[in-house]
């Protein structure tokens, strides 16, 4: 889960990190309230959850409220990479000398947090990365003792900060790790960290990702999610405790396993070529029951560019038994003509092909294999599309 | 003999009288008899359970059983205590089930057994399965046959997928292991194949890979240097968008690293026969 | 530096282990007072930091604030093992059913806290390691992930704790290592843990010792040090940053280097007999600067049981010359006519022995070698005392 | 070549500027002409102290230095985070004279360096000496003579005592180390007992115990199973008083263990001759 820049701020204002934090407006006239109320140019933000909002145009300097007012309401009505901006965050604007980059994020092939520092802050550090790997420096941490002061030192002396600055650097490096940390983020990042030109060390703007495998003990956390900002289904799917990520096809999944899930999407696509495609990823995960597999059912025929649905089951924790009567249940609630195909093996795979084959619905039909279901359920799709 | 477990493993389970706990402890014990000996619920100490005898804590069960493994069915927020739990008792075997750990909780339980005489499987994973021998997960036994191919996947339903396709064409397993789609995970593809390479039961291997991180990868630099067997693979996500979580958190493609195409490339650098679609596997091992 | 039974208590209450705790007396008019407003029986616990207080007679059951007040006026009049006793603790009185032990300590070898949990709760644990060894259950704890809830149970377990008692347990076992961790001690045990008839778990007496060294960032902790239950000597070595243990012999040593002044209250022991002994233990510690040294050599000399003194400096970090000036700085302020013995070796030595020699000072004699040193402290204090 | 350290050794102080750190930097280059080839003060890299150039940070320094040692004089509150600051560099010696570390700081230490590859020699200890060779540390130089003796010793000063007596009478010593006082240090007795059964230069061996702990009894249990050369010893505080702490953090005597008696006892019964008095230990090694 993806903290919006002013939530993002706020937490590292709490870890003791120095931070330009304005106001959030939902209006051209609270923009316009904020500007007036901090005096001086400002900037207004864009908050969406995506990189790249300079560049699309989301970030404007105003230095006037009429001005504020004016920038407001044109980034308000922005949508960018497909996000309408919904709030701009009122910033005083700030006397920027250098940028520098850092932030905290888990090395999986280490085990182990690590830090990242660059004296080329303000531009994404995939970008850095990939342009100039050698200006990154990082510092692996130890779990067990947290970040060390004279890893903040290497930091500092790796990108060549100037020396007057290392004692807020530590203090702020401390603090992001505390952030990183109390969050169970696993991204924490200030960019640009900025050395004002009165020689201050500020969080201009920064990102936090919290593990969504922690929010369960980080109910303060939990509560921030932007849930408007977010599709209605993905929000039950979430509440259901379903893996659910929309896609622009037409063919509705619901699979068990992740795996699974995104190779039944590579088989639909393979089969269904540039013509029809998956309509989303859908994973119940392991050992759902019947409600669950409802509430999945009743998400992917809430798509509109749905034209057909594959089920695709191979029971292991979870029970083929259990889907079979969540399917059923939601046809009970939900009547639909889309066509469907279903298949199930693995654990208790005979007792929910009788219990679906009892229940003789018209537009549901079996198949045997992965291969079977997936061309079944292109061509149902494609046939679907033609009749349209 | 395989790798991990045989017939002679003697395994508890963490969470025994929990709802699938409970399942997958009957479902093991009707696979290989005997091979559960017990199990640890705390405050149940002293009960019986599906027939075997249940303690308050791994340190009684390991005495009283002499049990050399663990399988862990506990929720997760008590996933690492339960895993921390058998590590202190230095079972050589843990494979934990459990599906949504948090990552700075496997960071403190991966940083402790580092150097340690325990190994992990998993978490979120469907354990391992020796056809014919042992069932340490839940894998579906009827879908495994006894053979001479190696597994080791990322996801779970997926390798049941590429067993039953290898089985219905009599092409046995060895050892089929699901290592689990977490970010931080106690075995990794490396490990299982070192294992594989080195155990006489095993003639050719099956690596069933997926978008995110750079496992793959690193397989395919290993299996280039040290693995002369036969080994076939498939990579899950090839058409998942950039960006966005498919459902393992460690299924994200981030700044073009963790690509399908990327581990697809190393893979058959390192002279692995890579499947488009996994029922493809079988043909690629004959 | 040990807390008092109502300071450690305190502590345990601030990380959620219930505690028995009532008020503090210094009069037995104020233990009236307490005793009313506790209602019901109570408990009179002299506050001395020592152990063995109960067999010393020093804590009481009141029945009536009459008693209370009474008993108060004894035990305040007390002494218990040479220490006074100052104040007391009113506790109401609790219904015993059960006492346990539990308590956390380093252990030196492993180096780990070590847990530590028996049965046998209300007697010294040293007391149980020797009589019923197998009555303590131990769990080592890795200060990388602390006490895990796995470990509370293995010592729940252990001790054949009733099931229903495990979940309070547990909750005061964290607390209790919390407490540890915390207040950086190295010893904090609560004896005992008693159930009580109505089935509650509760803290009726407890201990916690402070690592020294941590003082530094426990500022709160340090303030708590029961300045009036020490010898002003003792305060004012502390805070010159001396090591210092008052003894009962007439020879006054001040040594740098704990090994080497435990050597040389061994040796003046040795060749001092029955006779003549060691007045006290002096550290200065390692590279001690002039006023460091003339503080001790005051401290010595306040000990009106001196007969002699004997310094014995070996310098290594600590230099000769700085020791020298010490001496002759503290002498310019404290005129005395004790003997004194010294032996300067080590790093400049030389430079320190034409310091002293150049002082011309009549009661101080020179020595080569540690045992003629010790002999001639001897000779002087023997002689010294058959004159007076 | 002794043990620890010789003429080859390659050493860089941290915390080289402050009060201690100048004064015995001065008498370690003094002693050991090259040994000390740099220094490390936040803050002040660039700069030049003593002859030797100061870095920031101990990575910086052993890049440009290539030091293969370090020595750190800073002061407590900062003194773990030194010590890790080396290890982080996998130097194979440090050694830490900054005394009163906290105890829960040095349990952190200890553990993260628990499998290492570098090893910590104190805190709170004089550090060590290879007569004629290397110095790194507090040990007066001119108090010491090259010869077959080796020495260690929870104490500093005591340790001088003998030292100067042995030199006195022209017995030399490979190398003398000083493990330090505190309850949690790097190098224990038996660490140093191994080092100098296996150094071909050293042979006969001296301890200086005393009370607290059972770090003695447990030498001693060492040396009747893996020490030949003759060891001689001595325990210092047989006549302190019981609960009471003797300056050093491990000096104190508690519920009957760690008396001066039962180290000395364990010592004999291993075969150890123990001085009653320091100066004894020339004769008991003759």
């Amino acid at each position: 889960m993806n903290l919006h820049e002013y939530q993002s701020k706020g937490r590292f204002a709490r870890f003791g990190i120095p931070v330009i934090l304005g106001k959030v407006a939902t209006s051209p006239q609270e923009a316009y309230e904020i500007a007036r109320e901090l005096g001086g140019t400002v900037v207004v933000k864009s908050q969406v959850l995506t990189g790249g909002r300079g560049k699309a145009g989301g970030v404007k300097l105003a230095r006037t409220t009429e001005e504020a007012e004016q920038v407001a309401n044109q980034i308000l009505g922005m949508s960018i990479k497909g996000l309408p901006v919904r709030k701009v965050l009122i910033d005083p604007a700030a006397n920027i000398g250098t940028e520098i980059y850092l932030g905290v994020t888990n090395d999986r092939a280490a085990g182990k947090p690590v830090m990242m520092a660059s004296s080329e802050g303000g531009v994404e550090i995939e970008q850095v990365a990939h342009d100039k790997p050698e200006a990154i420096i990082r510092e692996h941490i130890d779990p067990f003792l947290g970040l060390r002061d004279y890893q903040a030192r290497n930091l500092a002396s790796g990108i060549n900060l100037p020396r007057e600055h290392w004692r807020a650097f530590t203090k702020i490096a401390h603090g992001l790790y505390q952030t990183y940390l109390n969050t169970d983020a696993v991204l924490a990042e200030i960019n640009p960290l900025v050395i004002t030109r009165e020689g201050q060390l500020i969080a201009l703007d920064g990102k936090i990702s919290i593990d969504d495998n922690a929010l369960f003990r980080q109910p303060e956390l939990a509560e921030m999610r932007d849930i408007e900002a977010e599709p209605k289904e993905v929000v039950h799917a979430r509440a259901a405790g379903l893996s659910y990520v929309k896609l622009d096809g037409q063919i509705g999944c619901m699979v068990n396993g992740a795996g699974l899930a995104m190779t039944t999407m590579d088989m639909i696509k393979l089969y269904g070529g540039d013509e029809v495609g998956p309509a989303n990823f859908l994973d119940i995960g392991g050992g759902a029951q019947a409600d669950k597999v409802a509430v999945a059912l009743r998400i992917i025929l809430s798509d509109p560019g749905v034209r057909s649905v594959l089920f695709n089951i191979f029971g292991g924790i979870t029970r083929c038994d259990e889907v079979a009567r969540g399917i059923l249940q939601a046809l009970g609630e939900v009547s639909t003509n889309v066509p469907m195909v279903i298949r199930l093996n693995g654990t208790n795979a005979a007792e929910g092909r009788a219990i679906i084959d009892s229940a003789n619905i018209p537009n549901l039909t079996s198949a045997e294999t992965l291969t079977e279901a997936a061309q079944k359920a292109v061509d149902a799709a494609k046939q679907a599309m033609r009749a349209n | 003999m395989a790798i991990l477990a045989d017939k002679n493993t003697r395994l508890i389970v963490q969470g025994i009288t929990g709802r699938e706990g409970s399942f997958h402890t009957q479902q093991m014990i009707e696979y290989g008899a005997g091979i559960v000996v017990g199990g640890v619920t705390p405050g149940k100490g002293g009960t019986e359970h599906l027939g075997v005898p249940v303690f308050d804590t791994v340190r009684e069960a390991v005495k009283e059983t002499g049990a050399d493994a663990s399988i862990i069915f506990v929720p997760a927020p008590y996933g690492a205590d339960a895993i921390l739990e058998a590590v202190a008792s230095e079972l050589p075997l843990i494979v934990c089930i459990t599906e949504g750990i948090p990552v700075l909780d496997m960071m403190r339980v991966y940083n402790t057994m580092k150097g340690g005489p325990s190994r992990l499987i998993g978490p979120n994973c469907p354990g391992l399965i020796t056809p014919g021998e042992a069932k340490v997960g839940i894998i579906p036994g009827y879908i495994t046959k006894p053979g001479g191919i190696g597994m080791v996947s990322r996801s779970g339903t997926l390798t049941y997928e590429v067993i039953w396709a290898l089985s219905e064409l009599d092409m046995g397993q060895s050892t089929a292991v699901g290592i689990g789609g977490d970010p931080i995970n106690g075995t990794n593809f490396i490990d299982c194949l070192r294992m594989f390479q080195d155990d006489e039961h095993t003639e050719k291997i099956v690596l069933m890979g997926e978008i995110g991180g750079d496992e793959e990868e690193r397989a395919a630099a290993f299996i280039k240097e040290y693995v002369t067997k036969p080994v076939a693979a498939y990579i899950a996500g090839r058409t998942a968008p950039p960006g966005r979580r498919m459902g393992h958190a460690g299924a994200i493609i981030s700044g073009g690293a963790g690509t399908a195409q990327g581990k697809i490339d190393a893979l058959e650098e390192a002279g692995v026969k890579v499947a488009k679609i996994p029922t493809q596997i079988p043909k690629l091992l004959s």
